[in-house]
């Protein structure tokens, strides 16, 4: 019932001396108080103060990061752009603003990732007006420094912004030239290799939908992924819109990214299956890195106050 | 009268731009040159009427829609929205116009008023020697050729005062016309229902909204106040048609028009009914309840934890010789927890007296402490000593969150309170608060109505008042058993809430076995209109 | 002072002022007032590590910094109800002359002399200080507590108890279809129609318990105090679920703050 | 009539807010849009008491050397330095104003604003990041079966972020929040309700008095 899998602390960085050193404080730490605990000795609260600091500093200053066990329903996405077959054409939307990029940003930078180490195909597409310029960026910092083989037009392709909304998407999923009759270069699409035999969305093999707003995932499931015939979608969205999306797992969409937890368990189950990703930023797995410490050390403590007060018998002591 | 000269060019433009935007529709020409769609089938049985219970000035649409629409599958799925038109007088036109100018006209007042004492400082500065531009606080404008780091001191002076005399008459101008120009404004409003009787000539229709595919209804809420440009005058005749819009925004099919339509206010709002109902039902057990207790008869109230602890701790603050700390939260005066937290402290502070243990009330807002004085000083008064009472018992801190908390934590870690109460409006700031309180060894006693913070007052306090039992506390502690007959009164309308959910999982249950409709009703009996 | 004291406050004072060269230092390359500009970050610096050190104990830090933070405080708020409240708000309703000289513009109205109203209000309320004549303060303030209080009357009663009958008005039977249908798809998915038909139990259940436990004028003995303690316990299992959930937000302001330090201030990561 | 005023006052502001309620009409709307707009202005002239009953306070201090009092020199420095900068204002340095153009974009007010007052407060607020721990701490034990729900309950959600665990506490924990956490939000939401009610319904009609200092 448990999967239960020990930590891999270390599993992504190597030996790094001052990460191991600031966990051996830590851990020593909760060692001896542990040991105090059971000899019934309550701790001093500034003792849970300075334990509480190191917790969430250590993480922030040498970039601790803690394996995530994928959720289901993150691991279905992850496993279905692992097992399709080679050179399929995913489509990435980014349906997102600079504001909302913190937290769905690292989910499309883990997805686009994955995909061109699988050697898949990319199309990259925004209904938001601001979407494009975070696209062209992540399209420049990505492809150009960690798939330097991979070629616009073959590998992947930037349709750019359509303006129209949800009405964008009933177009192409019937007919995607109608709508983008060019990519976002000016070459037209009957030129580009990847459009070899696609009209329609249909034709696509997969839709990773990053966003959380209107029109984002919620208006790509159901324009497209609903439609008949229409190609498998996946999700990444804003932590507050997650809750938004369940009902429509797992039936309609395949998986759900939500959040920055989303993102790193995302990130986690990505370097473990390509350790040549251990040198990127996984900013989902660095800012969990002082949340997972924090409450870890925090349930310990409850751990060692009820410890430490069954062992010296206040419990028969009546209060409340 | 550089003034009035922008202001004709501005008109100029208006009229241009509004001109041209009726003579060229903007065209998604990406669309155009590739979409070739045909027009849908129009939307049919539109309806308008006004808007019930409101305050007026909305209209309500609603139609059938069109066979192509996107969400319908036995049509052409072409339909990408439908846009609601109006048909607006050319005169509504020239208000909007009006208004635009207004608005300006009073905006560009300010930074007149703003800039002129620049340039007089400015000026004097000129007269003692300054020649940069670069040093006055006023940049003026010059002529190209001239060295602006070392102006001829003439020219300065001249340029600046010419500034200065424009801009005074710039004010005198714009405060004439701001007048003006309102009036003028208010009489064309005024003038707007006769031209919308004049339909259908002097006027074209006018978009006012759109609608998602699949949608049947539209509200066109307008503005009651004459300054908003989504003004819609109440008692006039309006006249609306719906377009059936494809992707290709040039490409649709109208609807049937619709009208004469008013919008008016009502007097009733029929939707809130239960509200009145539930209204009168409270007043009537509230009432009988307080007159039985008036009577004197025993209302029994089962023992709080929390309130019986309140007298222990006096006591216990007697017996240290420590004071003893209320906080009356974040809460404005006229917040209910606020108050019921007032009763409280009357009690607390009357027995402080009695007991003569120091009181110290630090307060968030400056009303809730002129009260919290005031509630102090007559249970002093209550407790025959009055002398006792001084004026610093209950202070103003601050109205900053968590400033004042900074403030009530300083003050339990170096007056070290025996016990320290907390009743009222709380947010984040509760558990800082009472944790430092556990620090000092405070007995403490919370209630707040809050229920996010209730978690953390059970978690960091000796005893808590959950939500309702905060002005269970304050009917108990006020001291008047005619106060106690509310309680009452709220135990019979819990009592009413079960009994009615019982019945609606009863009529539900009915309804899944015997399939009859009316058994899922009932849940509108309790729907409360806007 | 005593001795030991004063040498605390000026290793502090110096190690600050190392800080400020330090970061002015750094700044220069960038910015104008650069001199200026470490001043502040090294001030908020010195004024977040002085809070952070009540956590040790109280110390002349903490009270240095809360008794500033009072101060500004009180005045930031009281500039910004005169400003955003009387300045905008009320002058342009009440006389051209005084908009004037705020350079406000005067906002004439049919109706502007109802204004006064509250004028004449507040300044009753003002009688507060004065010892003789204090008790007419109590006429805006029944104002005040009088009006709210038939708001909060209609309001709470609509959105805390009429509204809340009928959102308790779950399908205790969701879609039932027989005992039959119901054990052959017994499971325990989340969708399942087992599960959602406890969490409706548990929620209708809850919502009368919970309420038996909030009844004043009843002895809880016998069937209602078994429902009253099963009321509390589920309020307990809330109050402990919101407790710990509210952990990840607070741990996140603590990140905040860090960062402040460790990026803005020392510099230390990216 | 100095003791029964207020009370009607009270009754009459309070029934026209219940009347109001039921009346769409405009001129309903336009009193109570009034009469909100009126407890927004008494309001800012509250003000004048709190910063009067500060400066008392802290000047009292001072005078009389109680302990600390040389913090209160602090606060009122620190008051009368940001009440300054508040009213006043100066563009480019040289033209000064008093009361003439909007203080809350002074230079210094903005200033004081962003270095002292947001570090402050953000920091005050972290503080709960340490003051959860501890009140963890110190409060869950075990001690009796309510105490042992809370904390069980706290255990259970927190353990979302441990990675020794499976997706399945993380979905008890969203059942912990979805479920059970509806049930008792909405039984304390009624009793607070009603508890509200009364009281609102009690200040109208003048059976609660306490909080004008007991009539």
């Amino acid at each position: 019932m448990i999967p239960f899998e020990p930590i891999r602390l270390f599993a992504f960085g190597g030996f790094n001396v001052p990460i191991v050193i600031s966990l051996l404080i830590i851990g020593g730490g909760m060692l001896w108080l542990l040991i105090r605990s059971l000899k019934a000795k309550e701790v001093d609260r500034r003792i849970v103060f300075v334990f509480i600091f190191a917790a969430v500093s250590a993480p922030l200053l040498f970039e601790i990061t803690f394996d995530e066990t994928a959720t289901p329903i993150v691991k279905g996405v992850f496993e279905k752009i692992e097992n399709m077959p080679e050179r399929s054409r995913i489509v990435i939307a980014f349906d997102f603003d600079p504001a909302m990029a913190p937290e769905v940003q690292p989910m499309a930078n883990a997805v686009i990732r994955h995909a061109l180490a699988k050697n898949h195909r990319l199309i990259f597409i925004s209904l938001w007006a601001t979407g494009q310029a975070l696209m062209d960026k992540t399209i420049s910092e990505i492809i150009p420094a960690e798939f330097p083989q991979k070629q616009d037009g073959i590998d992947y392709v930037s349709l750019g912004y359509k303006a129209g909304n949800e009405g964008v998407l009933n177009v192409i999923v019937s007919n995607v030239k109608k709508m983008f009759p060019t990519d976002v270069n000016g070459v037209p699409l009957t030129d580009i290799a990847i459009f070899n035999g696609v009209r329609s969305m249909k034709d696509v093999d997969m839709v990773m939908a990053v966003g959380g707003g209107k029109p984002g995932p919620k208006e790509w499931v159901l324009f497209v992924g609903d439609a008949p015939g229409g190609p498998p979608v996946a999700v990444g969205v804003a932590a507050v819109v997650a809750p938004q999306m369940y009902p429509y797992y797992p039936k309609q969409v395949l998986g759900i990214l939500g959040g920055i937890k989303g993102a790193a368990e995302y990130e986690s189950e990505l370097l473990h299956n390509y350790p040549r990703f251990a040198e990127q930023d996984t900013p989902g797995l660095r800012m969990m890195g002082p949340q997972t410490l924090a409450h870890v050390v925090i349930m310990a403590f409850i751990i060692f106050g009820n410890l430490a007060f069954f062992i010296g018998g206040r419990h028969k002591e009546k209060r409340l | 009268m550089t003034y009035m000269l922008r202001i004709m060019l501005l008109l100029v433009l208006l009229a241009g731009v509004s001109g041209l935007a009726q003579d060229q529709p903007v065209a998604d020409t990406a669309a155009a040159d590739t979409a070739t769609v045909d027009p849908p089938a129009p939307v049919t049985n539109l309806t308008g009427q006004d808007r019930d219970n409101d305050h007026g000035h909305a209209i309500e649409l609603s139609w059938t829609p069109s066979v192509d629409d996107l969400e319908n599958p036995a049509g052409d799925r072409s339909v990408m929205r439908y846009r609601v038109m109006m048909w607006r007088p050319a005169f509504a036109f020239r208000v909007d116009t009006l208004r635009q100018m207004y608005e300006m006209v009073r905006n560009s007042y300010k930074p007149i008023r703003v800039y002129k004492p620049l340039v007089d400082s400015a000026l004097s500065m000129v007269e003692q020697g300054v020649t940069s531009v670069a040093q006055l606080p006023f940049k003026v404008q010059l002529p190209a050729d001239v060295d602006m780091t070392d102006v001829p001191q003439d020219l300065l002076r001249q340029t600046l005062e010419d500034t200065l005399e424009t801009m005074v008459g710039q004010v005198e101008v714009s405060k004439d016309s701001v007048k003006t120009f309102r009036s003028t404004f208010l009489d064309s409003v005024d003038a707007l229902t006769a031209a919308y009787a004049t339909y259908p000539n002097n006027g074209r229709w006018d978009s006012i909204g759109a609608e998602p595919p699949g949608s049947g209804n539209f509200r066109h809420a307008g503005s009651k106040d004459e300054f908003s440009p989504d003004f819609l005058p109440d008692h006039t005749d309006l006249y609306y048609r719906v377009d059936a819009v494809t992707i290709d925004p040039d490409v649709y099919a109208e609807s049937e028009i619709v009208g004469p339509i008013q919008s008016s206010g009502q007097w009733y709002n029929t939707g809130r009914t239960v509200v009145l109902v539930s209204v009168i039902i409270f007043t009537i057990f509230t009432i009988l309840f307080v007159q039985q207790a008036r009577g004197g008869k025993e209302l029994y109230v089962r023992p709080l934890a929390g309130i019986e602890a309140v007298d222990d701790a006096i006591g216990r603050a007697t017996e240290m010789g420590k004071p003893i700390l209320y906080v009356l939260g974040l809460g404005a005066a006229s917040d209910i927890a606020t108050i019921a937290s007032f009763t409280i402290l009357s009690r607390v502070a009357k027995r402080v007296a009695e007991y003569q243990t120091d009181l110290i009330v630090p307060t968030y807002d400056p009303i809730v402490m002129t009260v919290a004085q005031e509630v102090v000083k007559s249970s002093y008064m209550d407790a025959g000593r009055p002398d006792d009472y001084h004026e610093d018992m209950v202070y103003f801190v601050t109205q900053s969150q968590f400033a004042y908390v900074a403030a009530v934590n300083g003050v339990m870690l170096r007056q070290l309170p025996a016990t320290n109460v907390y009743m009222g409006k709380f947010y984040a700031e509760s558990l800082i608060l009472a944790e430092t309180g556990a620090l000092a060894g405070s007995i403490q006693i919370a209630g707040t109505d809050e229920i996010a913070q209730i978690p953390f007052f059970v978690v960091a306090c000796d005893f808590t008042l959950i939500g309702e039992e905060l002005y269970a506390a304050s009917a108990y502690l006020g001291g008047e058993p005619i106060l106690l007959g509310s309680l009452k009164a709220q135990d019979y309308a819990k009592a009413l809430f079960v009994i009615s959910a019982i019945v609606g999982f009863v009529f539900l249950v009915l309804h899944d076995i015997t399939g009859v409709e009316w058994f899922t009703n009932f849940k509108e009996w309790y729907r409360v209109s806007d | 002072m005593k001795r030991s004291s004063l040498l605390v406050l000026a290793v502090v004072v110096i190690l600050f002022a190392i800080s400020w060269i330090l970061k002015a230092n750094q700044l220069s390359a960038t910015e104008e007032n650069y001199i200026l500009e470490a001043f502040l970050i090294t001030f908020a610096a010195f004024l977040t590590l002085s809070v952070l050190s009540f956590l040790y104990k109280d110390n002349p830090f903490y009270k240095f910094a809360e008794h500033l933070f009072v101060g500004v405080s009180a005045a930031f708020w009281m500039c910004l109800g005169f400003w955003s409240t009387l300045v905008k708000n009320l002058i342009p309703r009440l006389s051209e002359g005084l908009s004037e000289f705020f350079n406000e513009p005067y906002m004439p109205g049919d109706y502007n002399f109802f204004f006064w109203i509250p004028v004449i209000l507040g300044i009753l309320l003002l009688m507060r200080l004065s010892k003789e004549h204090g008790w007419i303060a109590r006429w805006p303030l029944a104002f005040i507590v009088g009006t709210t209080a038939g708001l909060n009357f209609v309001r709470y009663l609509r959105s805390d108890f009429i509204e809340q009958i009928s959102a308790t008005f779950v399908p205790l039977l969701i879609e039932w279809q027989g005992v039959g249908h119901f054990f052959s798809n017994f499971n325990l998915a989340i969708d399942g129609q087992f599960v959602m038909m406890l969490s409706n139990w548990v929620i209708f259940v809850g919502v009368m318990c919970g309420l038996i436990y909030f009844f004043f004028s009843k002895e809880h003995t016998g069937v209602f105090g078994t429902a009253s303690r099963v009321g509390i316990w589920i309020l307990m299992i809330t109050f402990g679920a919101s407790f710990g959930y509210t952990v990840m937000g607070r741990i996140s302001l603590l990140v905040g703050r860090l960062t402040f330090l460790f990026k803005d201030w020392l510099g230390l990561i990216s | 009539m100095r003791r029964q005023l207020p009370f009607i006052l009270v009754f009459l502001s309070g029934a026209f807010m219940v009347f109001q309620y039921f009346v769409p009409h405009e001129s309903s709307e336009f009193v109570y849009e009034f009469l909100l707009d009126w407890l927004t202005i008494i309001g800012g002239f509250a003000m004048v008491l709190g910063i009067w009953s500060l400066i008392r306070v802290s000047y009292d201090k001072i005078q009389r050397k109680r302990e600390n009092w040389g913090y209160s020199v602090i606060t009122l420095a620190g008051l009368f330095s940001m009440i300054f900068f508040g009213i006043t204002n100066w563009q480019d340095g040289f033209g000064f104003y008093i009361l003439q153009a909007d203080g809350l974009n002074n230079p210094m007010f903005v200033h004081f604003f962003d270095y002292i007052l947001i570090p402050i407060q953000a920091t005050m607020f972290s503080l709960l990041a340490f003051f959860i721990a501890s009140a963890a701490y110190r409060a869950f034990r075990a001690r009796s079966v309510i105490a042992s729900l809370l904390l069980l309950a706290a255990l259970i959600v927190m353990m979302r972020f441990n990675p020794l665990f499976g997706a399945w506490i993380e979905d008890v924990a969203n059942w912990l929040m979805n479920v059970p956490n509806l049930a008792a939000q909405r039984a304390i939401v009624i009793g607070l309700g009603l508890g509200m009610v009364a009281t609102a319904l009690k200040i109208i009609l003048g059976i609660e008095r306490g909080y004008m200092g007991q009539g």
